[in-house]
């Protein structure tokens, strides 16, 4: 009994607040919390964003950039893991690099990214390139810039996460493995492959949600068209038309559904591999 | 398929241990022979383990398998396999692919290798657990999966660091019965590290007792526990029983009077210790014409079914544990029998122990 | 030496981008690089962000509002893994909440408290007050709504690294003090509190860095003036006037120096109570 | 400051067991008593002791501390310390905050406790060492260290959960001598859970034969082996010879012939199993008119430095542990002394056993 009122302090405001983001926010896209005129449950919002032309373009580039990002992020970030494994000394130093990207704000990243890797930037200079040699990484038709700093930034994250996740065994198993005839390659693929998989799932899966939706980034170092859905959603919301504001809370509610449907495929994935605890 | 072991003067100093985890050690296994390696916690017994898998470089001498070095051999080429004190089964591979590993990794194809894993499991009478997942057994299964899994690799060489240690008396006394099986039946060559004599004794050929990274005396098992070479190996052994004096002529002289030894031919005369084990002296009245000395009882505690009681002498205390049924109170005089076969005398000069018996501060248990 | 080959792919991006960012914005923020004119080493760029009187209030604004949010996330979250771990029912429940408002991005979080606190919000209009008797919480002096964002996402994630950091043998510990005499308050005080504090220290650190980085929060539900750091960095960077680009990365140097230290601090933290592995 | 403890007709089945964990137990240690709980493991045994320190709850039955229910009490307010077979050191306390936590908790002042904690670590023979970290010792250390803690609680009642099961051997025997030391010394109430007979004979008054939840047998630590009162705990004992057969005037009549027990009385008349430990069977010449019996060696298997003998009689295999020295051969012929008072009888009625001797599957080991 007084262990559940101790958790009146911790559930109200999570409830509250996840609720009414919830339930407000989907009211409000489904036209019962119009700025003007009469409450009408309805999809009105959702059709005039795809109307718009604008809903569809943003999934696939949302997806897409998040996608690659994270798949660059997870192979950076597990060799790190493997390799901090692998030596002692090396190890400690990568480490810290990896922990020193954490401090630095995704808006600082974007834009020393943006000075290094624009057609004008500092790399293509250094290079001694000219325009036209150079990729257009920023604002380019390929995100490239967008793409880079997300799995900059993420990939020290997902060695973090892998690195912690590793049991305390794992050295032994790798050992027994060993012994029992893997060589080098059998045992990164059979033993730690398999048992950093919860930790890359983890991490891939929170390293998704954000770069879904996150926005600096991608207003940084993006085009403006199409735009990403946290892009498109923070326009429509900070649009000075109020009626619009119904369909930025129609592409957030998009954005949140495309996430936790993320979240719960990698819990999915998480469940059918079970962990020794 | 069974090769023999060698370890010739091989050091190993861990980088910051004050002194050499295993120290010019040379230990000779033939193929198809069962040595124990027995020793007290901190002795060097998984270094050399170790050193043997090829998880370790000794810094001097050679490690030898089958008369080949494998300095330089990974321990994926070695033919060899390994049980821990934990299981340490892959958890995320069915208990069946887990047995499989082994003849996967040496290019069985998958189907065959889970056939033969079946087969193994089979032996350590775990038939049908193969699609398990190792969280949902028992202790004492998964010590069994991971024997299975050993023995399902072929090794040449089997390594046993002291794998029934966290097991329950009754499921250690299990697994004995299942390693004396599986040897008639698979006869590999076993390296098996181990702190309980009893084991060292029950499933070995020959013990090889390693004190302090030192290898004090290697005899055959069934010889374990009669001629201790050094007060060291019979302090180890458990013997509580030292009488300081001096032999001569195959007879031991000290407070407790003329003894007759088991070195009759006197090639033990000099200074020396008598050491006799507490299970061989026998009880009888003080008056019995067969007693080699007489006593007072000073104490009784008890020993299982049986009774250790010390008995005062005119050479300090003496121990003696005897059987079930024998009740002796304080003050109680009797006669000590001590079967000359059970004398073994110890030269003085030999004497090179410092801590043992005495209730010393418990020793870090560092590996 | 094999292990050391592994690591040059893990190695070579962090090592790039970390040290371009910080050596390239930190030439840049001094003055070697300028956009116009001959490089010439000074802290021109440094003085006219003080000189322009932005740079103390921003840093001002920063610091409190992230450690205003932080502790407040540490209540909440502590008190929600302390629950956890006391209830085993109503632990899960609360442990799910917790996870779910992690793929709510931040700026729909925002957009979210906006809607809900604003002064014509829905929270005001549910209770039917008056516009005179709400607080000024979006956009107010005391940026109560952009503390209460960061503290409502950042309290799961606090509650879920103390989770995940209290050892497993937690409770045990917890039955032996029980068992010595040791009544529920002072249990929670000698031996939970100081097992979790590695876990609040690490995720509050990590907190606190977030929040005096990311920039959508404040400017959607802040106010305009005095900016914090992460705003003014990114309003100097993407102004028109090219010229103060020095001054913004001067700004972003400052805040992730801020970061660093605080980074810093939780580390020193960390040594000094040594953790059983 | 020692109380009496009770557990009366208390019963506890967990929620998903198919089997209640403890079951009608009722057991009376007497203040200053030390009682050993002693059964194999998933037996109940902690939880014996969990309900006794309020970490569980009885369904049924009532838990006294000095003639009062507890029941409601919360295990901060009961007046008792636990020592686990884990030390649970909090890792965040030196070793003498740790030392120190119970007497502050009961409202001692920090300098006071500290004080008091100094002279508790003197007691388990680690002076000076209070201002180390717990995960800087060794493990027989830390649990010195975890039984000084829970003495400096001055509890009325000390519970000990295996406290000693993960040590050494050697490191085991030190912490016998230093709990007997203890007792002589404060005179606490005891209640020691173990799976290990030796060390319940060794440390209690008394010891209760807990199996598959129900108290089997309560009797003076002395007289442990001595008279079983049923198969099953004969066997869980290790008793190893059972013949079948029926008692008539305190005489047991089987394949083995005519047999002296030692219930003269003829209380056990009837259809009745004869036992008798194998370290009570002396073995002779075929010849000897003090044999009970003729067989002949079957099989020899080393114990320690004695030996076990397995002997096929008339009434099959009978087994003997007999001392160093003794060597005998396959198909030697023996002569068997049963001495009377070693020989047990238990009616055929209590046989309600299923498993025991049988190399049975290993048991999941749930606490």
């Amino acid at each position: 009994m007084r262990a559940r009122l101790l958790l009146l302090p911790a559930v109200v405001p999570v409830v509250v607040v996840l609720g009414a983001t919830l339930a407000l926010g989907g009211a409000q896209s489904l036209g019962l919390m119009p700025v003007v005129g009469e409450p009408a449950l309805n999809l009105r919002a959702y059709r005039a964003v795809v109307a718009s032309g604008d809903l569809w373009p943003a999934i696939t580039v949302s997806v897409t950039v998040a996608g690659a990002a994270t798949a660059l992020a997870l192979a950076v970030g597990l060799a790190t893991a493997l390799a901090v494994r692998a030596s002692r000394v090396g190890g400690r130093i990568l480490g810290a690099l990896a922990a020193s990207t954490i401090p630095i704000p995704h808006v600082v990243g974007a834009a020393a990214i943006g000075l290094l890797l624009a057609d004008t930037g500092w790399l293509p200079r250094l290079l001694g390139l000219d325009e036209g040699a150079w990729p257009a990484l920023v604002a380019g038709p390929w995100w490239g810039a967008v793409v880079l700093e997300y799995a900059w930034k993420e990939s020290a994250f997902v060695a973090l996460v892998v690195l912690a996740s590793l049991a305390a065994d794992t050295g032994e198993l790798m050992d027994t493995a060993a012994v029992l005839g893997a060589g080098r390659w059998a045992r990164a693929r059979h033993i730690l492959l398999p048992l950093a998989l919860p930790g890359l799932v983890t991490a891939g899966a929170i390293s998704f949600i954000y770069a879904v939706g996150s926005f600096e980034v991608p207003w940084l170092l993006g085009r403006s068209s199409p735009e990403p859905l946290s892009v498109l959603a923070y326009r429509l919301f900070t649009s000075t038309d109020l009626t619009v504001r119904p369909q930025a809370l129609a592409v957030a509610v998009v954005t949140v559904a495309l996430s936790a449907a993320i979240g719960l495929a990698a819990l999915g994935l998480l469940r059918r591999r079970p962990v020794l605890a | 398929m069974t090769s023999s072991v060698d370890l010739v003067a091989a050091s190993r100093t861990y980088t910051g241990a004050p002194a050499p985890a295993v120290s010019r050690l040379s230990l000779h296994v033939a193929a198809g022979d069962a040595v124990a390696v027995l020793g007290p916690s901190g002795s060097g017994k998984t270094t050399v383990l170790r050193l043997i898998a090829g998880l370790d470089v000794p810094d001097e001498g050679d490690i030898r398998i089958a008369d080949t070095t494998v300095l330089g051999v990974p321990p994926e080429r070695r033919g060899i396999a390994m049980v821990s004190q934990s299981p340490r089964l892959f958890p995320h591979m069915s208990v069946l692919d887990n047995v499989a590993f082994g003849p996967q990794m040496s290019g069985v194809p998958k189907r065959q290798a889970r056939q033969a894993a079946e087969r193994y499991l089979d032996l350590v009478h775990l038939p049908g657990m193969g699609r398990r997942r190792p969280a949902t057994l028992s202790g004492g299964q998964q010590q069994r999966v991971a024997l299975a899994r050993a023995l399902a690799a072929e090794p040449a060489v089997l390594l046993l660091d002291e794998p029934f240690s966290a097991l329950d008396p009754s499921l250690r006394a299990d697994m004995h019965r299942l390693v004396t099986e599986l040897r008639a039946l698979l006869q590999p060559t076993i390296v098996l590290v181990t702190h309980d004599h009893q084991e060292a004794a029950l499933l070995a050929d020959s013990v090889a007792i390693l004190i302090d990274g030192q290898l004090q005396q290697h005899v055959a098992a069934a010889a374990l526990y009669d001629r201790p070479n050094s007060l060291t190996v019979s302090r180890f052994l458990g013997c509580l029983n030292e009488v300081p004096g001096h032999a001569r002529a195959g007879r031991h002289v000290s407070a407790l009077g003329t003894i007759d030894t088991a070195y009759p031919d006197g090639q033990a005369d000099g200074d020396a210790v008598l050491v006799i084990r507490q299970e061989a002296i026998a009880l009888t009245r003080a008056d019995d014409p067969a007693a080699n000395a007489t006593g007072c009882i000073e104490r009784t505690t008890p020993r299982g079914a049986r009774t250790l009681v010390e008995i005062a002498t005119t050479a300090g205390l003496l121990f003696a544990e005897v059987q079930p049924g024998r009740r002796y109170g304080h003050g109680d005089v009797v006669g000590l029998v001590l079967p000359a076969d059970q004398c073994v005398v110890i030269p003085t000069a030999s004497r090179t122990v410092t801590a043992g018996q005495v209730p010393a501060s418990p020793v870090p248990s560092g590996r």
